[in-house]
Order: C-alpha cells, then structure tokens, then sequence
C-alpha cells in the first residue's frame, strides 16, 4: 500500500499528472452537472454526450473537426499566456487577431504569381508583423505614459475590429454583395493534414508556435526578462532589465501570435478575408490560457479540450434537439472547476483519496 | 502563575517540523526572549500562540487556563497582541486607519475619525510612541512602522506582547527607544515575549531566555545567569566567533569616487544632496545614518535605479552616472540591495534562476540570447557549496529558502560576479549569527583582495566592525566622516541624530 | 419515403424575430402542408457554416440542404462541389453550382417601398405621432452591401414620395444589441424623425422600442413584427424568406429544383410590406407604386451614394 | 459643422450620456467594491446578463416590474456567490473564473430563455419601469430633460454611487475592505474576518452588476435579448480601473465613455461624409487618448488576484 502510494507521488510529481487528473475530474464534474440540466430540460442526457463524446472523437474526420477548432485557440491562448507570463493582461486579441487575419489576406491575395512556400510565410509574417505592431501600441502605452493594458487593450479591439473592416470597404473589398477581400490565391491556401477533413497544416503550425514559446520561456535570456517583469518588476530593474522595453516586446509578440490565429483562419478556412468572422477567439484565448496555467503545453491541452466540446456540440446539435447552449453552459462550468483544483480536491475527499489529495498540496 | 504555558506544540508544513514538541512559559510580567537561529521555529510558534497556524499537537493555556485559539480574533480577545516580524501594515492608509482597524470607533454610521485620532494620540503619550496620527504609513520611518505596529496591539488592550525580531530594522537610537518602552509596558504589568537573535539585546532587557534550535527547545535561562558565549552556542550548536577579525591595511589608489551627487526625491521628500566620497581600493567604507536620511536614494542613485539630478560616478575614471543599471553591472558593480525580497531576488523564481539574475545576456550563462543549462547549474552548485546555502538545490524556489539562505543568495551572486566595486546594502538584515559571521568574512576577504567597497548599514556594530572609514548621513547630507577605529557607538548615534557635528 | 430537410441558419441564430424566425417558418410550414422532416443548425462562426453543411451533406440522408445568410456562400460553393449529386439551396446570395439554387431579392424594392410610406407619413401632422418636420430614419444594424441596398431604396423612395423629406440613416454596429439601437433610435427622434425602420436584427427591437416610448412610428423588418408594438407599428418591410424556404422544399420535391439564381422582387412576391397601420390613403399609394416596381418603370439605386 | 457642434453640445447628448452610462456605472461600482477587497472581477459581464436575464423573467412572471428588479439583484449576488464561493473559497485563479462565470452565464441565460419562452433570441416583452418625472426638477428648464424623466433606477445609480463611495471611504466596513485588498494578512491580524469581508464586497459586485442588468432589461427596454449585455462588463472593468477603483472615478469614466458614445450616435446621423467605421471608433479612441493623457497613475489594490490562507 505504502508503495503504491510512493510509486503514485513519484509519478505525480514526474509528469504533473496530479494537475492533469484534477482537470479530468473537473471535466467530469462539469459534464455531470451538465447531465443534471439536460435532464430537467426533459432531455436524455446520455444521448447528448454520446454525440457530443463521438462527434468530438469518434472518428478521424470528427476528430479533425476537435483539432481544427482548437487551431485559433491555440495561437489565442498562447498570446493571452504570454501577456501574463510578464504581468500583462492582454485583453486586445481580438483586435490582434483582426489585424492579422486582414493582412495576411491582403498579402495572400496582393501576392498572388508567387508559389505558395514563399507567399504562405510571407503572409502569415505579414499578418504576425501587423498584429504584433497592434499589440505593441498598448505595450507602448503602458511602458510611457502608465495607461492601464486592460483599458485600452479593450478599447483597442473595438478600434481594431473597425479600422480593418475600413480598410477593407474602401480599399480591397472584392466585387458582390459581401464585405470580403477576393479569394486567396490556391497556392496560399494553407494544405490540408489529412485529405477532407478541413484540418490543415495550420495545426503543425501551432504546435511549432507552442515549442517556440516553450523554448523561450525556459531556454532563452529574453524568455528569462520577460518573467522577471512578469514576477517582480523591482528585481527586474535591480538586476538591469529595461521594463518598459520588455512590456513593448511581450505585448508585440503576444499581438504577433494573437495574428496567427486570424492568419491560419484565413489561410486554412475562410480562404478570405470577412467581416464579423471571429465568435470571440480572442476572449475564449483567455479562457484557454489560464485553464492552461499560462504554460505553452497547457495551453494546448486547454484549446483541444475547447475544441472537442466545440466539435462535439456540432453532433449534438444536429442529432438531437438539445440547444448548443448547454454545451456553452458545461463549458463555463469545466471553467471554473478547473480553475479551482481545491474544490476538486474537497469533492474527491468524498471518495476517500481526497485526504491524501489534499495533503499533498 | 504562568501569562503563557505552551506544552508539546508541534507544527509541520509539508515536510518540514517547524515546531517539534516545543515547551514555553512565560511568566505574568516579564520580558521573555525567545532566541534561535534563521528557520528554528521562533515565529511559527509565536503565530501558533496568536492562532494564524492551526497546530499540529500540543496545548495552550493562558493564566493557567487551557485555551483554543485558532483565529487571531480569538487572539485578540484573549488579551495577546502581536508584532509581525514583516510588517502588518498597509502602506496606502493612515497611521491611525492602521491602528483602529477592526475595532473602529464609530459616529452613526461612519468610521470616527477625530475619536480614533484622539485616541492615538493619547496612547502614543502614554507609552511615549511618538508617531503622527494622520502620516500614511508609506511616508514614515520603519522606525516609526514599528511604533504603529506596537500602538495597533495596545489598542486592542493586549495584556500580552509577542514582538518578533522587532529590532531588525532599527537604529540604536531607535532600539533604546523601543526597550525604554518595553520596560514601560513591563512596569505597567504586561507580558512581553520578545524575539530575536542578537545576543547583547537580549542580555540587555530580558529576564528569561528560552532557546530553539531546528524547531526544538533546547532550553530555558535566567538571563543573569548566563552570557552571550553560551548562548550563541546554544543556538548555532556549535562554537561562534562572535565578532571578525579584520586585517589592517595601507593607503592606496581610490577604486570609485562619488562627486556631488544629488538625488531628488520627490515621494518621500528627501533629497540626497552634494553628496562627495572617495572609497579606495581594499578600502570598506561605512555609511552610517538613521533610516530614512538618504540612504536608500543614495543605494539607488549609485545604481541607476532612480534618476539622479546632477554628479558624477566615477568607477576607475569612467562615468557610471549617465548609463542604464545593466551597464554598471556589466561594468564590475555588486550590488547587494537593502530590501532584499522586493528587489534581490524573484522569490518565484528557482535558485539556478535567481543565481543569473542580472546575468542572464552574459557569458558563459547565455550565448548569444540562449540560456546555458549547465554552466548555470555548475555556477549555482558551486556557490551553494561555497556560500553553504541551506535548503534546498539548483531547482527549490528560493521563496521555500530562510530568510538568512536568501541573503547567502544574494551575496553569493554578487560577489562571485568579480566585481570592481561592492554595494553593500544592509547586508545582515535579519539573518542569524552563524550567517552573519560567515557574510562579513566575506566582505573582508573582498576588501583584502583590493575591492573598494561602500557599506550602508543601520547596525552600527556592523559598520565598526567592517569599515575602515564612516561617513554619516544626516537629511540627505554627508555631516561627518570618520575613522572607525577612533569612534566610539555613543559619538557615532549622536551624529547620526544631527546633533553633534563638531565631533569630526 | 419522407423527404428530410436541412437547414443551416445565419449565425445570429434562432430568435432574432426576423429573418432567421422567418426561413424556421417556412420550414414548419412545410412540415405542415408538405410532410417533411427537417434538421436545423445554428452556427456561432462563419468558421463553423462549412462544418455544418459538411455534416449534413455527408450523411447523404437529405433532399434539400438549405443555407440561410449571405456568408454562407463561399462555405456552400465548397461543399456543393464536394457532392455533387446533393440539392442545396440559398437565400440571399448567389452560389454558381449546378447543384445550387439561389434565391436573392431585390433588396432596393423594399426599401423603396418603406420610403415611400415614411415620407408619406411623417406629413400627415394630424395624427398626433407626427410632428411638424419632415424627418424620418432608418436604422440598420451593420453597414454591410445588403442593408445598404435597403437604405438606399429608403432613401430614394422617401424622396420619390417627398423631394422636401429629411431621411437620416445609421447604424448600430451589431445586429445583437437592442440597447444600443435604442439609443441610436432616441437621437434620430430627437432630431425630428417620426418614422423610422430599424433593419438591424435584433438591435432594431431597440428601435421599435424607442418608437413605443416615444410616441412615434416604427417600421418593422423581414417578418411581421407588428404585435411587439401593435399601437407604433407602422408598417413592415417583409421578406418573405418563409416563402422562399417553402418554395426551394416545394420545388425540390416535386421534381421542380431550379439551380442558378432566382431573384426574387416584389413582383415575383419575395417582398412586401404589411398594411398594419397604414391609412388607407397611403395603401392605395404604395399599391401603386407596387405597380411601377413590378412594371420596372422605376430606377431604385442600390447603393447610399447613389441615393443621396 | 453646426450640426457637429450641436450633437457634442446638447442637452439631448447628456442625457443620453446618463443613460447609457448607467448600467456600466453601477457594474463598475461593483467591480470596484470587489476588487477593493482584493477579487479581480472579469465576470462583471456574466453577472450583468444574469441580472438582465433575471429582472425579465421576473417581471414576466409576476407582472411587476420592480419584483424583477428584485430577482435581477438576487441572482446577481447568487451568481456572484458562486464566483465568491470559488474565488475565495477553492481558490480558484480570479481571472479564469471570471471567463468562466461570463460564459456559463451566456450559456445559461440562452438556454433559460429557451426553456422559459421557446426561442434563444428574444423574452416577450413584459412589463418594464416607468420613466418617473421628479416634481420640482421636471420645472427647471435644462434640468427636466437631462435628468427628470428617466427611469428611476437612474436615480438609484446616482444615490448608490455616493452611497458606495460613502460605505467604502468613510465606515468602519469600508476600511475593512480596503484593509483586506491591500493587505489581508495585516487585516487577518486585526482580528477582521478576511474571507467574509471578501465573500460581502463581491456578491455586492454581483448585486449592483445585477442591477445594471436590470437597467438594460427592465429600465431600458423592457425585454430580455440574448448576451444584450454586449461588452458593458469588460467596459465596466475598463471604468473601474480608469476611476482608480473609487465609485466616483468609475463614474465619471463611464460618464467620458457614455458621452463619446452619445456623440458617435448623433454624428453618424449626420450625414457628414466620413465613413462610418471612423465615426464610430470615436469612443474607444477618446479614451485612450484621454487615458493616457491623464497620466493616472493606476495603483490597484496591493493584494489584488491574490488568494489569502492558503496554510494554516
Ligand atoms: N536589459 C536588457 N533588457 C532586455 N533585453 C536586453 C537587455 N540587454 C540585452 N538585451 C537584448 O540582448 C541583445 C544583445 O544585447 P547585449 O547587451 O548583450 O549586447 P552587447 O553586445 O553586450 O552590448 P553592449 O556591449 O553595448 O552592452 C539586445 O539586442 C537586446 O535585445
Ligand atoms: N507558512 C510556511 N509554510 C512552509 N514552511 C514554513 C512556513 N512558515 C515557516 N516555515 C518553515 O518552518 C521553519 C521555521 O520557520 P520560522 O519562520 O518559524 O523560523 P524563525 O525562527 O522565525 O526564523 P527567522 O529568524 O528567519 O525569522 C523554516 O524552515 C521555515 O522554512
Ligand atoms: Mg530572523
Ligand atoms: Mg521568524
């Protein structure tokens, strides 16, 4: 028993396994609460997740649907993690993410004789260079005249969301009846992973961005600065670190990954630029991030968990008459309870373990 | 009849006995020192006794009564007020707002300032703490903090006072001050348990001492009966050499010079004026001064950490003054800085990390903007190994560390930096016997290497000891500069106080 | 067998009280007269369009797959080349698919229309919801091609109707806050507007409820929106989406599906406008002007510039 | 340019100014008490489209509007009860739990509605409060039409904001709060009951974002719309932040935003030949301009996200 217990700590401890079952007991938690409300509702709830389990997994095409609705939450997370990794709360993805969908379009469709192993890059760096110069104006702000980031990152979406569709009417709007640039050209139209699925390449992309970050976090002197700010801003200046400087660099490459996410949309998805073609990635990327503790890996983890409950609401919708909202409903829930390992741990006490469980906090 | 009985307490925090089955009496009345080394468990206990830890065995009674205290507020009803080693206060409101919090006199429906005022005033003459009712606490000397913490626990009437390691951060002039109004509060009929690690405080106003070593009681002595020696032995478990030895040494060339340096500040409303020194190499330079006088602008300026107005800072023949922090380290500047968790370190942060603060673009820790894992690791090793940093190693966050551990952090990066110059900032502060002989060996090994090094340090024992010169700072201005050997304590707190400029 | 039906809604979703409502009625109509059986979708993401119809299209279970909303276009042309042998349908965009029929409507006629009885309207001061100027408004949600194609009709046919008529437009900025359209609503009555339609999804609850509280007349849009406001409800520029989705089931099933664009005016009956509280005499107006649409003796623009 | 002149410096403009700044005020004033006592609160939308929600159902099923006032402030708290149970109880990050309260509140609310009324766009219309004319002011000429004749719960907002600055500037409760946002272990000290202090300041967040949801739902329109709270939580926090988490502050900041929202409004009807999109950036650009022309310093709470007792 002893041993076993050791041998259970060991693991813990190796791979953060602790943390992991808490979320799955929150994601339980959450989906039985969930069955509780669709029950009253006068529905059968064991239908709802049968769809919501098989539209998410059940096979390679629904998965592909689980990982290619992660895709923008992972570029979004990552921004929102990024921001906090040094104290800044970036609420102005979404303008971000404008920004980058809007010029990576223009690029792509601006571009169109060159081959799509130039002009996609191009694109893409295109889109990550205009969100990064739009993250960077808060960061500027900050860093000279003390304007709070949540302010005007806020303020700075709306402007964002605004100046792109501007842009867009009056100087590359495609002929016809909607506001949209032309189609990119095919060649810019990022490859699919696997063959009519709709999930592309976009999603190596992402997990390239994930290492990335995880390299500069751990790896890298300004991954180093960028923390320092983050956990103490007088320990940075005393060890010599410009603070303003690394609040402009964080927040531009939080706005460049904010980017990608409308970049890989436009380029993997939508083929084009549209107005209105975001539900609010950039506030579900906060979401994301914090579920995923601010780290690179979490941050995966919590946009495939996002997407699957996206993916499979997509089944349960259509194969039963139980409203998505549910779904939005357990979303909130897994939320929260993930965000409170405690709770988890006060509910798994019930069971028995939770002793040991919370002795080991 | 015992004010405070503690049987068998025992506390443990993960893997860690901070407690393990400590007794403790204290009589009704008396000044009752509890002494122990960084980490041996003096503050757990005294937050056991005050109900901020739930204890893990053991059983408390109060004039002979068990008691269950879990809650400070069940604390305070029972007549125990406490003085945190870290502040309890919250520097955006008033003195008297910090005081009457939680026991507000009221007028109908709103908070009563002009009682609650009154009511400061009248106990700060009573006792003779001497604080402005209306001050915000960030505006006032730690001197004064302290006294606010003192008023905080005599307002609630505490008929028993836990003060932890309350002289850590004052001034001689401030630590006669304080014990004038212990033994006031002694007279009055109050029991004062009293905490620290400095040997001759404790033979000065105790009249019983209990010791802790590693979260055990070693024992209980009538301060007459025994002296610093024994005591020090008691606590370290070991014998200490209580005071370094310090080789003489010869003029030579000045190693960094300051010349009419003025640092404004605007906030706290002082200024650092036309301040001039030269430190020589191998040379210790002393800045005395009661806290509050400049000297923090005077750490900062010198660094690059606050905009000076005018002066120069000259390293060698170079210029420091115009140039960005990081460029005066890259230049050869250690700097150990005074607040040693708000600016020295990031207590998040692990060890191997904290060690490359500063250094994280420098070879051979980074490569062209990329961290090199092992040389920081080595680095880190190595100056656990030589600093003897207890706690933990490469990988444990410094925030788990004693507080004497972080300050061996601390020094051990600087000084292993191969500085031209040492900024030695409070350097002692809070840390035990057993590191405080191990930290100032090593600042003298730094000088007789040939380091100039400008010391700033409110523990006048500290700057006689180590310094080979004193400057004395008095409201932002040099107002003497002695030689260590010829000044006596007495002179130097005189000057300190603005009073006796002539002495020079 | 029974026929099935599915239908992808526009992403404001179900509820809007407009548009979305209405293709959901010609839905249950069909239900009803013609015995079939429907599956719905309501995406939150222009994203998630091709998702939906990807799902529907590869169960190939349905005989009709219906797309509502102009952004469903380039989703639907993707799919609809990836199955061929499945019936699709559109309203209010053009998808160039053999398999697709697409329903559009002249947009502008409706405006028109409205304009017409707005302008006709705020002259009449003897009613007491008139006020002595000669202001009306229309409000749409977002400025986009379509709504503008309204707007500008408005505004030419309040000018047909009254060259001496002020006609101010605006828009909220999202079809999802009626709060928000309100308020627009409060600064164009302010002005002097004392008819005003609210094209804005369900931001022009807002405006309909400004008109109740302040006593002037509201113009409802796409369906029949009269008893939110029985008493303010002037009158509503209707689209006829449930006949539309009605149609594209009907023609489908009976052998009848007409790939290529189907655009729908008011005299094919695609849009209309309701009587409500129309006086008689601008009834019989509209009536004819009704006639000079349906004769194309009418120029409307399409764009505001235009109109102007 | 007159036309210009006239819908920045009207009368109209200002009351318009009140009335929308209303429900972003009160929220702000709740976010203000929350995060004074230390509890960042992003969830201020969720709790206003609670309260929105709440007050229509409410109105709908007892006609009365002021009982849906009623049920709009205690679901407000309820909700922010339950985002105090985790936030301070489970020691849930504030920050996540604030998004997650915002998006189970969106979801739930959609799914109520359903439930409740058969559609997941709009509530029927129910009985929403009256504009109340107030007998002497309605006599004054500038002052009748900016505010007499608006809804009561205008007033409220004016009344409870001084009341809020009042409780937590000038009584021993309001100390308290402040005590335990800036440093709770110093309160803990004090003998103040840290958590309850934090469990009162945040479900009174929830009460007055609840109310502002009212305002939108019953004091405004008289109807429930899905996520009708549209982004005035984020705003409120904006304003919170912007007024130096002092009601009075967040008032006025709602005020600024609520004005350049006002002129947005009318300018567009102008007809001036600016493009649309330009116009109604207005608000957002004002405050940023303003904001970082102001030079505030913000210094929030010292202790603000911060979790207190974890080890006893
Ligand atoms: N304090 C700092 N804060 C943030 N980034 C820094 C800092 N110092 C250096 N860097 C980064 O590292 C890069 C290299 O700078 P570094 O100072 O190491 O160069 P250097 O050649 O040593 O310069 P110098 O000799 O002028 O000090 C810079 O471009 C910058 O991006
Ligand atoms: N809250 C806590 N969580 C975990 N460990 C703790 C906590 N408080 C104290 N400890 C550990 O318990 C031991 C005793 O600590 P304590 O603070 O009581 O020592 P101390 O004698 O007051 O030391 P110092 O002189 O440095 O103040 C140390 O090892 C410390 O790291
Ligand atoms: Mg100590
Ligand atoms: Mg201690």
């Amino acid at each position: 028993m002893k041993i076993l217990r050791k041998l259970w700590d060991w693991l813990k401890e190796l791979s953060g396994l602790s943390e992991l079952i808490y979320s799955l007991f929150a994601i339980v938690f959450a989906l039985l609460i969930g069955a509780i409300l669709i029950y009253l509702s006068g529905h059968d709830a064991l239908d709802a997740y049968y769809y919501l389990f098989t539209g998410a997994f059940g096979n390679t095409y629904n998965l592909a649907q689980t990982i290619l609705k992660s895709i923008p939450l992972i570029f979004t997370g990552l921004a929102v993690a990024i921001g906090f990794q040094a104290g800044l709360f970036n609420i102005g993805i979404e303008g971000q993410l404008y920004w980058g969908a809007f010029t990576t379009a223009v690029v792509a469709v601006s571009l169109p004789g060159l081959s799509g192993f130039i002009l996609i890059p191009i694109a893409l760096l295109a889109g990550a260079l205009a969100g990064g110069i739009w993250g960077a104006f808060p960061g500027y702000l900050k860093a000279k005249t003390g304007a709070h980031e949540v302010i005007t990152t806020i303020m700075l979406n709306y402007v964002g969301i605004l100046a792109t569709t501007f842009l867009l009417k009056n100087f590359f709007k495609a002929p016809g009846p909607v506001d949209q640039t032309r189609t990119i050209p095919t060649q810019a139209r990022i490859p699919e992973l696997i063959p009519n699925t709709r999930l592309t390449w976009a999603f190596v992309i992402g997990i390239g961005v994930i290492l990335l970050i995880r390299y500069l976090f751990s790896n890298t002197s300004l991954g180093y600065d960028l923390q320092a700010v983050g956990a103490n801003t007088s320990a940075a200046e005393y060890a010599g670190i410009s603070v303003p400087r690394i609040t402009v660099l964080t927040m531009t490459i939080s706005g460049a990954v904010a980017a990608l996410a409308g970049g890989t949309i436009v380029l993997g998805v939508l083929n084009r630029f549209i107005t209105n073609f975001s539900p609010g990635y950039g506030f579900t990327g906060i979401a994301v991030a914090v579920l995923g503790r601010n780290r690179p890996e979490g941050v995966l983890a919590a946009a495939l968990l996002f997407g699957a409950l996206d993916a499979g609401k997509v089944s349960m919708q259509l194969f039963t008459d139980i409203p998505g909202d549910l779904i939005t409903v357990v979303q909130g829930l897994v939320i929260l309870l993930v965000a409170a390992p405690s709770f988890i741990r006060l509910f798994s006490s019930l069971f028995g373990r939770g002793r040991e469980l919370i002795a080991s906090e | 009849m015992n004010a405070v009985e503690m049987k068998g307490i025992t506390k443990i925090f993960g893997n860690t006995v901070a407690n393990d089955g400590v007794d403790l009496s204290v009589e009704e009345g008396e000044i009752h020192c509890i002494l122990g080394e960084n980490g041996a468990g003096k503050t757990t206990l005294m937050n056991v006794l005050f109900g901020l830890y739930d204890r893990d065995g053991g059983e408390i009674y109060l004039h002979g009564e068990e008691v269950d205290v879990r809650k400070p507020s069940q604390a305070i009803d029972l007549g125990i007020g406490m003085i945190h080693q870290n502040f309890m206060l919250v520097d955006r409101l008033s003195v008297t707002e910090n005081i009457v919090a939680g026991a507000e006199p009221k007028k109908g429906l709103t908070l009563d300032r002009k009682t609650a005022e009154e009511k400061v005033r009248r106990l700060s003459e009573q006792y003779g703490l001497k604080v402005d009712p209306r001050a915000r606490i960030e505006n006032i000397s730690v001197g004064d903090q302290q006294r606010v913490e003192i008023l905080k626990a005599l307002h609630r009437e505490a008929e028993i006072l836990i003060l932890d390691e309350p002289t850590a951060v004052l001034t001689p002039q401030e630590v006669e001050d304080l014990f004038r109004v212990m033994r006031e509060l002694k007279d009055s009929g109050k029991t004062l348990i009293f905490i620290t690690h400095k040997l001759k405080e404790t033979m000065e106003i105790t009249d019983r001492i209990t010791i802790l070593r590693d979260g055990k009681k070693i024992g209980t002595a009538e301060t007459e009966e025994t002296n610093p020696q024994d005591l020090a032995q008691m606590m370290v478990g070991r014998d200490v050499v209580l005071s370094v030895e310090k080789s003489p040494r010869e003029e030579s060339a000045v190693g960094f010079k300051v010349k009419g340096l003025n640092v404004p500040n605007p906030e706290n409303n002082i200024n650092l004026k036309d301040v001039d020194f030269e430190v020589q190499k191998g040379e210790i330079l002393g800045v005395a001064g009661v806290e509050g006088n400049g000297q923090l602008e005077l750490e900062e300026g010198l660094m690059g950490l606050r905009p000076i107005e005018s002066g120069e800072v000259l390293l060698g023949d170079r210029d420091l003054s115009n140039l960005p922090t990081r460029k005066r380290k890259r230049l050869g500047v250690a700097h150990i800085p005074s607040d040693r968790l708000r600016r020295g370190l990031i207590a998040d942060f692990s060890l191997k990390r904290n060690m490359i603060l500063g250094s994280e673009w420098s070879k051979p820790y980074s490569n062209r903007g990329f961290l090199d894992r092992n040389n920081i690791v080595t680095y880190t090793e190595e100056v656990v190994e030589d600093f003897d940093i207890r706690g933990g190693g490469a990988d444990v966050s410094v925030k788990s560390l004693s507080g004497g551990n972080q300050q061996k952090v601390i020094i051990g990066r600087e000084l292993t930096r191969d500085p031209d110059l040492i900024i030695a900032a409070q350097p002692t502060r809070g840390v035990d016997v057993g590191a405080i002989e191990y930290i100032h060996r090593q600042l003298l090994d730094m000088r007789d290497e040939g380091i100039p090094i400008l010391l700033i340090s409110a523990e006048l024992d500290e700057l006689r000891t180590l310094s080979d010169r004193i400057i004395v700072l008095y409201e932002g201005e040099i107002v003497a500069s002695v030689d260590a050997e010829e000044v006596d304590e007495r002179e130097l707190g005189l000057l300190m106080a603005g009073e006796n400029a002539e002495v020079r | 067998a029974e026929s099935r039906i599915a239908i992808v809604y526009a992403t404001g979703g179900l509820g809007d009280k407009s548009f979305n409502d209405a293709a959901h009625r010609g839905i249950l109509r069909a239900e009803e007269e013609l015995g079939i059986e429907s599956d719905g979708a309501e995406p939150s993401a222009i994203a998630e369009y091709e998702t939906y119809l990807n799902r529907f299209a590869s169960t190939r279970r349905y005989d009709l797959i219906i797309s509502i909303g102009f952004d469903q276009a380039d989703a639907l042309t993707k799919v609809a080349g990836q199955y061929p042998d499945q019936k699709f349908a559109i309203v209010d965009a053009v998808v160039d698919q053999p398999n697709v029929a697409s329903y559009v409507y002249s947009e502008n006629e409706r405006g028109f229309l409205m304009g017409v009885a707005a302008a006709l309207m705020t002259t009449r001061t003897e009613d007491p919801m008139i006020n002595p100027e000669k202001k009306v408004g229309v409000i749409g949600g977002m400025k986009i091609p379509l709504i503008d194609s309204n707007i500008a009709g408005y505004i030419a046919g309040a000018h047909y109707a009254d060259p001496d008529v002020d006609v101010s437009y605006s828009y909220v900025g999202t079809w999802t806050d009626p709060a928000k359209g309100k308020e627009l609503t409060i600064s164009m009555i302010e002005n002097g507007a004392d008819v005003i339609w609210g094209a804005a999804g369900r931001s022009g609850l807002g405006v309909i409820n400004a008109a109740k509280e302040n006593d002037i007349y509201a113009i409802g849009a796409d369906s029949d929106q009269g008893y939110l406001a029985p008493e303010h409800m002037l009158t509503n520029g209707m689209k006829f989406v449930d006949n539309t989705v009605f149609l594209a089931i009907d023609q489908t099933i009976n052998g009848n599906f007409l790939p290529g664009m189907n655009v729908l005016g008011v005299a094919e009956g695609g849009l209309g406008y309701t009587e409500s509280l129309l006086p008689d005499s601008v009834v019989e107006e509209l009536e004819e002007v009704k006639e000079k649409i349906v004769a194309g003796e009418l120029e409307i623009p399409e764009k505001v510039e235009d109109a102007e | 340019m007159n036309d210009v002149l006239a819908a920045i410096f009207s009368i109209n403009t200002l009351a318009a100014m009140i009335r929308m700044a209303t429900p972003i005020a009160l929220a702000a004033m709740g976010g203000t008490f929350s995060e004074r006592s230390g509890v960042i609160n992003i969830g201020l939308e969720g709790m206003i489209l609670t309260g929105a929600f709440a007050g229509v159902a409410g109105s709908y099923y007892t006609g009365s509007p002021w009982v849906g006032v009623l049920f709009a402030v205690v679901f407000g708290s309820l909700v922010a009860a339950v985002f105090a149970l985790f936030t301070i109880k489970f020691k849930a990050n504030h920050v996540v739990a604030g998004v997650g309260l915002n998006i189970f509140a969106l979801g739930l609310t959609t799914w109520l509605m359903q439930v409740l009324w058969g559609g997941r766009g709009v509530s029927p219309d129910v009985n929403g409060l009256s504009r109340v004319s107030i007998p002497f002011l309605n006599k004054v000429p500038v002052l009748d039409k900016l505010i007499s004749n608006q809804s009561p719960l205008v007033y409220i907002m004016f009344v409870l904001i001084i009341g809020g600055w009042f409780l937590l500037f000038k009584t021993p409760l309001g100390l308290r709060i402040r005590m335990t946002g800036e440093r709770p272990e110093a309160a803990d000290t004090l003998g103040i009951n840290v958590s309850r202090i934090k469990y009162f300041s945040v479900i009174l967040s929830g009460a007055l974002s609840g109310l502002g949801g009212a305002y939108l739902s019953l004091g405004y329109l008289n109807m429930f719309s899905r996520n009708m709270s549209a982004g005035r939580g984020y705003m409120a926090l904006a304003a919170n932040i912007f007024g130096q988490w002092n009601p009075l502050g967040g008032l006025g900041a709602s005020f600024l935003f609520s004005f350049s929202e006002a002129v947005q409004l009318r300018l567009q009807s102008i007809n001036l030949n600016i493009a649309n999109e330009l116009i109604q950036m207005i608000p957002y650009v004002i405050t940023i301009v303003v904001l970082a022309g102001a030079v505030i310093k913000s210094r929030p709470p010292e202790a603000l996200g911060e979790h207190y007792g974890v080890e006893k």
